[in-house]
């Protein structure tokens, strides 16, 4: 593991100079909220935009993987059908990720690069380098330490810890690691600064430890599998919006619809995917009518179990990452894995 | 990060022309193509393929027909949305996007040697068709073959040429029933479950394939159990919504199951225990 | 030819609402000659009862789509005076920007969607996209520009969401301002092309007259489209509140709009009373125009309200750069609306593309609306659209009916009725 | 193939929708390229009762108005409905909660009796509709896009998710959390959001989804500081005539 120091006064200039050469997306504010401070991702055009002692965005940065909308195909319908592929990729750096989101990205490599590979997936993110940060803040409902997203031994090719007046830099990768040397002014890591990485970061994770599963993670299959009939999804689930919310604030949510679009001379067109969600009411339903999630409870069980059960078998890992977005966005409060899950285990016990 | 980069996109279809059209009933019509690159589809009977029209959309279409030396393969479409309307207002030549064949098939192999129990309700009719057909052409390779067909009336019956052979063969037991009978028919009436008590199987040495719609499976397997087949020898075929095919999209996902990937050919003893799925 | 005219014009086309013409002549003699208004009410006013401060404008926007930030604006207006509330001079500036959007978008529309065909001779413009492109090209890129700029600002251009009591809920940035500002100039050469079209088409306006009294907003200091007291060319300025004694509504069988009258027994609101009002706050380019043209005050043809809007399209132009330009010297996209609740009554006025346009509510104390007053600007132009009407076809009776009828189809036209917004 | 022909009609209504269509500006000329407008009042003189697709702005609010709509029925092969006028009957439903006489009056004083009205509603109250373009005023987008899958034979696809799913990818901050309310997680999508991205909250114009969770909302309300009157007109506004219809 190679680890570096930049002093907090030359980050500015290390943002300064990728600006130059790279598109930079970071953390920036929003407006504030109720709950306090707002933030999102989006283009950092100087280095005071960028945020970085965020607690969690309110979108994951799923978008710049796989974005709401995205051109799969341009076609020609007539005179003779023609058909080109359109895979999209612009490289970028994400400047301040935290590992819990960071996990999720890797989940998503793994679904995008296996069984047939998802090339307009690979290619955009082929061209994107990650440089991840450890969160100084918790937000009110994560639990990202249940969930084993409190760090991350790979997926970044920088990783940022703020131990006060320096940052410590782990180069994850070597194009992690040239970006440093051309562009940084670093440093090297005393043993006493090494110590206080983990002090910091054992520090942070404990602060996240409010909000827990009362059992070990990796239980969470046979939990769901024996809760299948549990009173709990109706109960919940009677006061589902099927807004979606849940889905599309998820950074392990992927899934997606694919439609056409022509232009007006009827003539050319385009084949999009979007975001879709498995919340909502159609999500099952075919032509026929027929809906093989008819219900709320039935499609919101289908969401826990799916992070906790289903994808599991696929990633050997829950796909939750305890970001507790859509517990924090769920209008009627119903969303939240950690109340879900403990509560599914009370019932068991 | 580790990967193997795909030729291309995945979503690209290949072209197939229309080289016959069959009117089937009302609703349903039966379409014989041929890829434009002059190569066999190369499906096994089961699978199926995304059909696109252009500007319309993509939808799941089983290949009806098991492959065969001309290349040509066979889709019966029913008549219900968007993607079905258009394929039904193509002429021969028209031309249709094709991906796949994807998923997977029935189990010609596994089959090979023992009785085969065919069970269809309805449209379930096109894919099965496929595997018929296969065991029909390689007759000898197979035991005892039964046929069960039920459909709604006689007007919805399909593949009414076929069905007066299979009547007439004498090498399988072809039934046959209609829930609601008009003027002229003159066979059984009834649901499918009906046809069960007339057809007598060595329950260990049948394969048993069932293709029809959601709420038959149910029936059926109570038939089937009440036969004594093993669970690990029936085959259902199962529809979901689709959109890409690839195990991706997230649309057919049963629990573990990816329908388009790990299906649409399922082995019952596989999914019995899965909510959802039935 | 037994001497017998009969004009029945079932829903007059290319304006909003409907309305009918019926005509009767016989042996040279006016037997009928009538404007109805066949709209279907939509009572906003009694609707609006109980409903809260905060969906007033988002209901009454409702009234009029072409006039929707107008109404908009007008309600923010008569609920901020019912309320007490002040706004910033940033949110009344930029709610001048935002009107003079409307006033664009609306005046190039009839104008060139909905004038020019007459003029030309043909029965839409749909034609004329083949006959006259550029000149429908450029129509179309001015008309998309206004509605720009009132996207931009008002988030919409009918039924904008930004605007709100108070203030906006949402302001545009300096980069878009910026870029508002630089087409806005580089448009400047599309205004004068498209002066200089409709100057040569002016002949083809009818040469016709009647002396009627104009009403309109008037302001010490600039045209006034946002702020000012009513004024009358009959001489006379009233504050705003007092408005109920200016347009004196009444209701007439044949209309399910409500009519108004004044002094005389019509009057007339809109770009020409505007511009008979106004003219000397005119900025320069918009009043060279109108020497250009010949437009002088007090002008009595109401088919020149025609050339009137012409001269607003440049004039508001003009003022959009000159505000966006304030605006941008002082520009803070942080301010926040404050607004506070208690019972009151108020009213207010803006000047929509049509005529002069008011509002009034009276609020209880839980901020619900116990009473709504709109006046709308077709109400008060019914009675006027109605003497000319009369006049003219007096003047015209003797013409073949075809003429006739295209000349009162015209007339009606020429003041660019609202009038399912006056059958609010 | 001869192009389809088309015709504009609206009833009680503000008449955007209308000019939503005009506002298309380029496209406009594209959209009238491609078939044959026989009848657009507000655009055009002219008139014929031959047309393949009527588009129907508006609701319907007095009795007389009726027959012109059967006529439009009776000519048209395609009935589309567009706006929320035409689709849930818009705000014109206000006045349905109060008492329709002192409605008139209000309005009319003591000559009320002259001006006929009736509960408002929407189209499909009155006749079969084919289709519907919600919201008040439509979007000029979905519009085109429903225009385009029309001259295709195609059915458009419109969103049955709520109007939250759009919000969260236009990345806004949800109204509740910045003390306001909203009739977002009832109201179909399709509009991207678009009051809550100016500035605003979601009204509710283009109507509940198929399956709403009503209750579920009115408690979210409540949860955050509405009375009960205020729930009920807030679903009013615009979604009151499922109401009245159940
Ligand atoms: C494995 C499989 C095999 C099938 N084989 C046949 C066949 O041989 N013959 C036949 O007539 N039909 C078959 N179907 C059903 C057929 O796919 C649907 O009828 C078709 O998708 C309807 O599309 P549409 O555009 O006409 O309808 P629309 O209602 O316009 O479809 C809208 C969208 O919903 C989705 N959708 C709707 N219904 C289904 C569905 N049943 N399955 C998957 N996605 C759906 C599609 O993505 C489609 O784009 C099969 C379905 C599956 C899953
Ligand atoms: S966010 Fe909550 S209400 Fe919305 S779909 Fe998810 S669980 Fe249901
Ligand atoms: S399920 Fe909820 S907590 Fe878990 S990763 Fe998704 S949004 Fe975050
Ligand atoms: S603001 Fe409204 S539409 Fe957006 S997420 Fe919140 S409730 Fe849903």
């Amino acid at each position: 593991m190679e680890l570096k120091k930049i002093d907090k006064p030359d980050l500015g200039l290390f943002l300064q100079n990728l600006i130059k050469d790279f598109q930079v997306e970071g953390v920036k504010r929003k407006g504030q909220s109720v709950y306090g401070q707002s933030f999102f991702y989006g283009s950092i055009n100087a280095p005071d935009e960028l945020c970085l002692d965020f607690d969690c965005t309110t979108m994951p940065p799923k978008k710049y993987f796989i974005p709401p909308k995205e051109e799969l195909l341009k076609f020609t319908i007539a005179p003779k059908p023609e058909v080109a592929e359109v895979i999209e990729s612009k490289p970028l750096i994400i400047f301040g990720v935290h590992p819990y989101d960071l996990k999720a990205v890797n989940q998503m490599d793994k679904i995008f690069s296996e069984g047939n590979p998802d090339p307009n997936y690979l290619k955009r993110r082929e061209g994107i380098l990650l440089i991840g940060v450890d969160p100084t803040k918790v937000s009110p409902r994560s639990f990202w330490n249940s969930m084993e997203a409190a760090s991350v031994s790979s997926g970044f090719d920088l990783m940022l810890t703020d131990i006060g007046e320096s940052y410590l830099v782990e180069v994850g990768t070597d194009k992690g690691g040239n970006l440093l040397k051309k562009y940084a002014k670093v440093s090297s890591v005393t043993k006493e600064e090494e110590q206080k990485r983990i002090d910091v970061r054992s520090k942070i994770w404990n602060m996240c430890k409010k909000r827990a599963l009362n059992f070990p993670m990796r239980e969470l299959p046979s939990l769901l599998v024996n809760s299948l009939n549990s009173p709990l999804w109706d109960e919940k689930a009677s006061k589902c919006l099927s807004c979606v919310t849940c889905n599309m604030v998820c950074p392990t949510c992927y899934c997606f619809d694919v439609w056409d679009d022509v232009e007006l001379d009827l003539t050319h067109g385009q084949r999009y995917r979007r975001w879709d969600g498995c919340l909502a009411s159609d999500f099952a339903k075919v032509a026929t009518g027929e809906n093989f999630r008819e219900t709320r409870a039935a499609r919101y069980r289908h969401r826990f179990l799916r992070k906790g059960q289903y994808l599991f078998s696929k990633l050997n890992d829950a796909a939750c990452v305890g970001c507790g977005r859509c517990a924090a966005y769920c209008l009627p409060d119903i969303a939240d894995p950690v109340d879900v899950f403990n509560r599914l285990k009370e019932a068991v016990k | 990060m580790n990967h193997s980069m795909p030729d291309g996109s995945p979503y690209v279809p290949k072209w197939a022309e229309i080289s016959r059209i069959e009117k089937l009933t009302e609703s349903e019509k039966l379409f014989e193509l041929r890829l434009s690159n002059g190569q066999p589809l190369g499906h096994k009977p089961g699978q199926f393929v995304e059909v696109s029209v252009l500007g319309i959309g993509e939808a799941p279409i089983s290949i009806s027909s098991p492959p065969i030396n001309d290349n040509s393969f066979e889709l019966a479409v029913r008549k219900v949305g968007n993607v079905t309307n258009a394929m039904h207002n193509l002429g021969v030549g028209g031309k249709l996007g094709i991906r796949g064949p994807f998923g997977t098939n029935f189990p010609i192999d596994e089959a090979k040697g023992k009785d085969i129990l065919f069970v269809a309700g309805g449209i379930g009719l096109v894919p099965l068709r496929s595997f018929i057909k296969f065991v029909l052409e390689n007759r000898k390779d197979y035991g005892e073959v039964t046929v069960l067909f039920g459909a709604r009336n006689p007007s919805e019956q399909l593949f009414l040429s076929e069905l007066e052979q299979w009547r007439g063969r004498k090498d399988i037991s072809y039934l046959e029933t209609v829930d609601r009978a008009d003027e002229n028919w003159k066979g059984n009436v009834g649901v499918i479950t009906t046809l069960f008590p007339k057809v007598q199987v060595d329950p260990a040495k049948t394969i048993c394939v069932v293709v029809g719609p959601p709420v038959m499976y149910r029936f059926v397997i109570m038939e089937t159990k009440a036969k004594g087949i093993p669970d690990k020898q029936i085959f259902l075929s199962l529809e979901r919504r689709m959109k890409c095919g690839l195990g991706k999209c997230g649309h057919c996902q049963i629990n573990n199951i990816y329908v388009c990937q790990d299906g649409p050919v399922l082995r019952y003893s596989d999914i019995f225990a899965l909510e959802e799925a039935l | 030819m037994n001497g017998k005219k009969v004009i029945q014009i079932h829903h007059v086309t290319r304006i909003e609402g409907h309305g009918n013409i019926d005509i009767q002549i016989k042996d040279g003699k006016v037997d009928k000659c009538q404007w109805q208004i066949v709209e279907a009410p939509r009572f906003f006013e009694a609707a609006l009862r109980g409903r809260k401060w905060n969906e007033a404008a988002h209901i009454t926007s409702r009234i009029c789509a072409i006039c929707s930030i107008g109404h908009t604006l007008c309600s923010l207006k008569a609920t901020e005076a019912a309320l007490g509330i002040t706004i910033s001079e940033q949110t009344l500036k930029l709610r001048k920007l935002l009107i003079n959007g409307e006033t664009l978008q609306s005046h190039i529309l009839h104008l060139g969607y909905l004038v020019v065909p007459d003029l030309v001779g043909a029965p839409s413009v749909i034609p004329l996209a083949s006959t006259h492109p550029a000149e429908v090209l450029l129509v179309v890129r001015l008309h998309r520009l206004a509605n720009e700029m009132s996207d931009l600002i008002g988030g919409r251009t009918i039924h904008p969401q930004r605007p709100v009591v108070g203030g906006f809920a949402k302001w545009p940035t300096v980069a878009e301002l910026e870029n508002l500002y630089q087409k806005l100039e580089s448009a400047q050469s599309d205004v004068m092309t498209l002066a200089g079209f409709v100057k040569g088409l002016a002949p083809n306006f009818p040469k016709f007259s009647r002396e009627t009294e104009y009403i309109g907003l008037t302001h010490p200091t600039e045209y006034a489209f946002y702020e000012g007291e009513i004024a009358s060319t009959d001489g006379g300025k009233w504050p705003v509140d007092n408005y109920k004694s200016i347009v004196n509504e009444y209701l007439v069988p044949h209309s399910t709009a409500k009519f108004a009258r004044h002094k005389r027994d019509a009057y007339m609101v809109g770009a020409l009373a505007r511009f008979n009002l106004n003219y000397n706050k005119l900025l320069p380019g918009a009043k060279k125009l109108a020497d250009d043209v010949g437009l002088k005050p007090i002008n009595f043809n109401p088919f020149m309200n025609n050339v009137a809007q012409l001269v607003e399209v440049a004039h508001a132009f003009e003022d959009s750069m000159q505000l966006t330009k304030k605006l941008l010297e002082k520009w803070d996209p942080e301010e926040k609306p404050i607004v506070s609740v208690k019972a009151g009554l108020g009213s207010g006025s803006v000047e929509v593309p049509r005529g002069i346009l008011f509002h009034e509510y009276e609020y209880n104390k839980d901020g619900e609306i116990v009473w709504a007053n709109c006046v709308i600007p077709t109400n008060q132009n019914h009675a006027n659209i109605q003497k000319d009407m009369e006049a003219l076809v007096e003047e015209i009776k003797e013409r073949p009916q075809e003429e006739i009828e295209l000349m009162v189809e015209m007339l009606v036209r020429a003041y660019d009725p609202c009038v399912s917004c006056s059958t609010h | 193939m001869d192009k389809p022909r088309v015709a504009f009609f609206d009833f009680a209504s503000c008449e955007g929708d209308q000019l939503q269509i005009v506002n298309l500006e380029e496209d406009l000329l594209k959209v009238v390229g491609a078939v044959d407008v026989v009848s657009f009042r507000e655009a055009m003189k002219g008139h014929s009762d031959n047309y393949d697709i009527a588009f129907v702005e508006g609701s319907i609010t007095r009795r007389s108005d009726e027959p012109r709509l059967l006529e439009i029925r009776k000519n048209a092969k395609i009935l589309v409905a567009i706006g929320a006028c035409a689709t849930i009957g818009g705000v014109n439903l206000l006045k349905n909660f109060q008492d329709l006489e002192s409605v008139r009056k209000f309005v009319y004083g003591d000559k009320f009796f002259q001006y006929e009205t009736y509960p408002a509603r929407p189209i499909k109250a009155v006749v079969p509709v084919d289709l519907e373009i919600h919201q008040c005023p439509i979007n000029r987008d979905e519009f085109v896009m429903a225009f385009k899958a029309l001259l295709m034979g195609k059915k458009p696809e419109f969103p049955n998710y709520p109007v939250c799913e759009d919000c969260k990818k236009a990345e806004n901050i949800c109204v509740f959390e910045m003390g306001m309310t909203c009739m977002g997680p009832v109201t179909r999508a399709g509009c991207g959001a678009c009051c809550v991205v100016e500035g605003s909250v979601c009204w509710g114009c283009r109507g509940f989804i198929d399956h709403p969770n009503a209750d579920s909302e009115r408690e979210v309300l409540a949860k955050y500081g509405l009375s009960v009157g205020d729930i009920l007109k807030k679903f009013r506004l615009y979604t009151g005539f499922s109401e009245v219809s159940k």
